[in-house]
C-alpha cells in the first residue's frame, strides 16, 4: 500500500475545522487566487513537458480518450434515472458533473506521482481541458432531451470556452509550451512548479472547509449518493486505466486517465448547468461531487487507480 | 425641515449583472443623481441569491435615486417594462432633500 | 404614482452573525422577499462597530423587506421580543411597489 | 403600527474618505446611533464614482439615522453647510421606530 | 552586538507609512492570507523538526514549560491592578495578553536564529500552541473572580482551542510531523519554509502600520504603560531563558522559551477576553501588545533574550 | 532578433479574456497584493545590487539622469497641444505621464535582461523612484501655468512622495541596500528575487484584462494617439539609451535607462494629476498610457531599445 500524501491531510484539517466549528476562514479573494494559480500552473507544467513531444503524433491519440470520455456521462445517466430515481435534469446535470473534471483531484493525482517518482505525459492537461466540451455538451443532451423551451446551445458553448477554468488551464499550456521551446523556463517555474504543492495544501484546507459545509445538504438521496459517489468513478476509473494502458500510455499516463475519468467536477460543471438546465438543483450535484466523490478519490481513489494502471499495463505487456 | 425639498426616492434590487444596463436605461432618462451598493443578497420570486457563496456568485445590486416627482413618475414609467425582464423590486417613497450639496437631481 | 401598490417598507439592523437566524424568522412568517447587505458599520448602544477593524470583526448587516401592512405588522409583532436580544434598531416607513417585476412581497 | 415610535430617518451620501469626519460632527451633536456602508458607487454633480475601478478608487458611503424629529431638525441644520463641501445627497425621511432593540436614537 | 535582522525593517516602513500618512493600504484579504500562511508555517517547520525526536521523551519538560506559562499572568495580575490602578476587569485581561504570546514574534526569534546559525528543538512551537491554554484561562479567572454574571467558560475554551491561531498552528504541527515521518517534506517546503523570511516581511509591513494606529490609543495611562510593556517582558524573558536553562534546552531553545514567556498576544488573546471579560476595554491591551512590547521585543528584547540564555546556559553548565 | 520572454504572453491572455468576453476575473486585492509585491521586489533587488557601489560615486550622474527626465514632459507637451489639439489641462496631464515612469515595464525589462544574460545597475531603481518628481511637477506646471485657482502644490508632493509607488520601491531599496550590507540577502530573496518572474506574470495577465477595457475609451482622438503613444517612446527611448552610453552605463544600464524614459505611467501619475490637474480626462492619459504605449513597450519597445543601447554603446566606444 502506497503512502498518503501530506498535502491532502490538509483537506482533512479543513474538514475539522467545519465540524469543530472553527472562526478558521479562508477570505475568498484567497481562495480564487489559488485556484487562478493552481489552473495556470497545471497547465503551464503541461505544457512544458509537451514541448518535449511532436504534438502531431500524439493529437489523434488524445482526441480519442476525449471522444471516449463522453461515455461516462452516457453511463452515468441511466443508473442515476434508474435506480437513483432522479428527474431528467437532475440526472442529466449529475451527468454531466461526473463526465467533466475535476483539476484539483488531477492535481493530487501528480502530487501522488511525484510522491512515487513516476511522471505522466504531459498532453494529460489538453485532454483534461477538453473533456469538458462533450461531458458537458452530453448532460446537456440528456437533460434536456424533449424538454420544452430552447436551450441555450450558444450561451453553454460560450461558457464553457471562455470559463475561467478552460480558459486558464490552456493558456498556461500555451506559455509553458512556448517556454519550453524558446528553453526560458527557468524563472517562471521558481513560482509555477515549485510552489504547486503548497499552494494546492491551501487549497485542500479551503476544499475541506467547503466539502464539510455541502455534506449535509444531501440528506434525503444521501444512500444512494454515497453509493453512487464511491462506485461509479471506480468504475469510471477501471475503463480510464483500461483505456490509457490499450492506448500505449507511461504508467502514470494510464493512472492519470483514470484519475480524469474518475474525478468530478463541482467549478466548472456547475456553472455550465446553471445556464444549461437551469432546472436541475445544482445542491444535490455538487454535494455529491464535492461531499463524496472529491475525498474519495483523493484518499482513496488515487492510490487505486494506480494499481489499476498496473495492472492493465501488464495486462497489455 | 427647512430648506428641504419634497422629492421621491426611488430603491431598485435587481441582479448585479443588469446593473449597467439599469444605469444605461437611468442616463437615457437624463438622471443625474444615483447610488448603488454591490454584492447584496436576498430573496425573491427566484429563490435565494447568496453573495459569499463560492461556487453560485448571485449578487443583487441596491440602487437609490433621488430625484422630483414628475422625473419619478418617467423613471417608474419607463422602467415597468424592463422591470418584468429584470425581476427584484422598485420601492418609490416620499422623501426631502436637505439643501446644501451641489444639485444633482 | 400608478400602477403601484402602498405598502411597507421595514428597515433592520443586527450582528451580521445574527443574520443567519433573523432570516430564519422571517421565513417562518412566510416573507416571501428580503434583501440584505453585510459588512455594514455604525453606533448603538453597544458601542461602535467597525467592519474593517483587523483585531475585531463587528460587522452589522442590513436587511430591507417589502410588505403588504398586514404582514408587517407580523412581522413587527414576531420581532419585537427577539430583537430586544438582538439589539440593533428596525424602521417602518411607506412606500410604493411599482409593479412591474414578478410578485415578491 | 403599535408600540412604534415616529422618527425621522436620515441618509446621506458622501465620499468615503469624509465619513471619518462625518461621523465627528454626529458625535459633536450627541447622536447615538447610525449605520454606514462603504464601497458604495453612483453618479452625482463630480460625474460618477465607482468602487472598483482600480485606477481611481472613488467610493462613496451610506450613513443612515433614525432619530426624533428635534434631533433631525438640529442634525440638517449642522449639516447643511458642510454638505456643500463634502457634495453627494441628504434625505430625510419618516419612519417609525419599532420598540424592542435597546434605545439608540 | 548581534545585527538587526532586515526583515524587521519592514515593521519600520509600515510605522514610517502610518506616520507619513502615505496612502499605502495592505488589503484586508493579504494580511489574513499572510497570517494563514505564517500559522501553518510555523507549525509545520515544527512538526517537521519534532518527527526527529522521540515525542513521549520531551513531553514531560514540555509541559512542565506550559504549566509554569502561567506564571506570567499571576506576576503581571498584581503590578497592573496596584502600580497600574486598573480594573479589575482590565488587569485581568492585560494579564491574559501578557502570559499568551505572539506568533510573530516567535517567528522574528527564529528568523535572529536562523540569521546566527543556531536552531531550536521543533517542539518549542507546541508550547507556544498550548500556553494559550493557561494563560487566558488564568487571565480569564483574575478578571472575574468574585464578579457578577456567569463566564462563558464554554464558549470561551471553544474560542481557544478552535480559534484561528491554535488550530492552525497545531494542523501544522500534525502535518509536518507526518510528512518529517515518511520523509515527503520535500515540494511543501518550498512553499512553507523558503518563503517564511519572505512573507513574514509583509506581514511585519501591515504590523508596522497596524500599530502606529493604535499607539495613539493608550494616551492617558501611557507612561506606566511603556514602563510596564518594556520591563515585564525583561522580567518574564529572564526567567524562561533561565527555565529553559535549567531545563537542559539548547542555547537556541532557551532563547526561544524566553521569546515566548516575554512575548504577548494581540490575535488571539483579545478574541478570546472580548467572550470571556467582555467588559474590559480593549483598546489598552492592544494599544500595550501592539505599540510597546511587540516593537521592543522584535527590535531590543530578541537579541537580549539570546545573551540571557547564553548567560544561563552559562551558568548550569 | 531577440526571443520574446514567455512572462509577456501572459498580458496576450489577459487581453485574449477581455477580448472573448471570459468571465475570468482578477481579484481585486490578489491585484494590490502583486503590485504590492512587485514595487518592493523591484526595490529590493535594486538595493541589494547597490549594496556592491560606493552610493557617492554614482550619485551625481543619477541625478542628472533624474533632471535631464524633465525633458521628456516639456517635449511632449507642444506636440500634445499643437498637433494632437488638446487642451492646456490634459496635455500638460499626458505629458506628466509620458515623463513618468512603469514600473511593469521596468520589470518586464529586466526579466528581458536576464533572458539575454546581462545586467543592469542597480541604482536605475532609484533614478525610477526620483523621476517622478520632475516628471509629475513639470507636467502640473505646464498644465497649469495661467490657469486660474490655486494649484495643491503641498497635496501633490505629498501625493507624490508617500504614494505607495515611491514608498514600496524606496523602502525596498533601504531593506535591499541593508540585507546587503550586513550579508543576510538569503532567505528574503527566496521571496523577492526567485519569484518576481511568476508574480509578474500573474500581473501582466491582469493588465491585459484592464488594457483591453481601456483601449475602447480613446476612440475620439484614436489615430494622432496611436501614432504618438509607439513614436514618442521611441523618440525618448533613443534619448535615454543616447544618455545611458554618453554617461558611461553598462549595455544593461544604458537599456534600462531607454526604458525609463520611454515608458509611461499608469498608476502613480493618474493618482497624481486628479489631485493637481483635476479638470484633465484621466481616460485619455490612462487609455493612450495602458491601452497603446504599455503593450507597445513591452513587445517592440524593449528589444528595441536593447539594440539602440547596443548602437551608442557603439558609437560612444
Ligand atoms: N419584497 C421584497 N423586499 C425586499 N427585497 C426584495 C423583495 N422581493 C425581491 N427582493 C429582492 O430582489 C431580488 C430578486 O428578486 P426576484 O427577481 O423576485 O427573485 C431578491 O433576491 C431580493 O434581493
Ligand atoms: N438610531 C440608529 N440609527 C441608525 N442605526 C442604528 C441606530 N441605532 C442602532 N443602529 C445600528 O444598530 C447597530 C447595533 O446597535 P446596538 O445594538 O444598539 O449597539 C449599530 O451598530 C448601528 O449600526
Ligand atoms: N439624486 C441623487 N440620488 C442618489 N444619490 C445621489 C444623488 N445625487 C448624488 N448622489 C450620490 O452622491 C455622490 C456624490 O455626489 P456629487 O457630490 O453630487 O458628485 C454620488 O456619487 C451619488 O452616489
Ligand atoms: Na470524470
Ligand atoms: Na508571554
Ligand atoms: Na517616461
Amino acid at each position: 500500500m502506497s503512502t498518503i500524501q501530506p498535502v491532502v491531510l490538509f483537506f482533512v484539517l479543513g474538514v475539522l475545522a467545519g465540524v469543530m466549528k472553527s472562526d478558521l476562514k479562508i477570505p475568498e479573494a484567497l481562495y480564487k487566487s489559488l485556484s487562478i494559480f493552481l489552473l495556470i500552473a497545471i497547465g503551464f507544467k503541461g505544457g512544458v513537458s509537451m514541448a518535449k513531444y511532436e504534438i502531431m503524433e500524439v493529437l489523434p491519440i488524445a482526441l480519442s480518450m476525449v471522444v471516449l470520455a463522453a461515455l461516462v456521462p452516457l453511463t452515468a445517466y441511466p443508473i442515476l434515472r434508474k435506480l437513483g430515481k432522479f428527474s431528467q435534469a437532475d440526472a442529466g446535470a449529475i451527468s454531466a458533473h461526473y463526465g467533466s473534471v475535476s483539476a484539483v483531484t488531477f492535481a493530487v493525482g501528480i502530487a501522488f506521482l511525484e510522491g512515487v517518482k513516476e511522471t505522466s505525459e504531459g498532453y494529460m492537461v489538453l485532454i483534461m481541458a477538453l473533456m469538458e466540451i462533450p461531458a458537458l455538451v452530453t448532460g446537456t443532451v440528456l437533460a434536456r432531451a424533449g424538454a420544452k423551451g430552447t436551450t441555450q446551445w450558444g450561451k453553454l458553448l460560450h461558457e464553457i470556452l471562455t470559463g475561467t477554468s478552460i480558459f486558464l488551464m490552456v493558456g498556461g499550456v500555451i506559455v509553458g509550451y512556448y517556454a519550453g521551446m524558446v528553453k526560458l523556463v527557468s524563472p517562471l517555474d521558481k513560482m509555477f512548479m515549485d510552489l504547486f504543492m503548497g499552494v494546492l495544501a491551501l487549497f485542500l484546507l479551503e476544499m475541506g472547509l467547503l466539502a464539510s459545509a455541502r455534506l449535509q445538504v444531501i440528506k434525503a438521496k444521501g444512500p444512494f449518493l454515497i453509493g453512487f459517489g464511491i462506485l461509479f468513478p471506480l468504475t469510471a476509473g477501471a475503463f480510464g486505466a483500461f483505456l490509457g494502458a490499450a492506448f500505449g500510455l507511461s504508467l502514470g499516463g494510464a493512472m492519470m486517465l483514470a484519475v480524469l475519468y474518475a474525478s468530478c467536477s463541482y467549478i466548472a460543471a456547475p456553472a455550465a448547468m446553471r445556464i444549461a438546465v437551469p432546472e436541475a438543483d445544482p445542491a444535490v450535484s455538487i454535494g455529491a461531487s464535492l461531499g463524496i466523490t472529491f475525498p474519495f478519490n483523493i484518499f482513496v481513489g488515487v492510490p487505486i487507480y494506480y494499481e489499476m494502471a498496473k495492472f492493465f499495463k501488464g495486462m497489455v505487456a | 425641515m427647512d430648506s428641504a425639498i419634497a422629492m421621491k426616492r426611488i430603491e431598485i434590487v435587481i441582479d448585479e449583472e443588469k446593473l449597467k444596463e439599469l444605469i444605461g436605461i437611468l442616463n437615457d432618462l437624463g438622471v443625474r443623481g444615483y447610488t448603488f451598493i454591490k454584492s447584496a443578497g436576498g430573496l425573491g420570486s427566484r429563490g435565494t441569491r447568496r453573495p459569499d457563496d463560492i461556487f453560485f456568485e448571485q449578487n443583487n445590486a441596491m440602487l437609490i435615486l433621488a430625484c422630483q416627482e414628475s422625473q419619478a413618475q418617467k423613471v417608474a414609467t419607463a422602467l415597468r417594462p424592463k422591470l418584468k425582464e429584470f425581476g427584484g423590486m422598485c420601492l418609490v417613497s416620499d422623501c426631502y432633500w436637505i439643501e446644501g450639496p451641489p444639485v444633482s437631481y
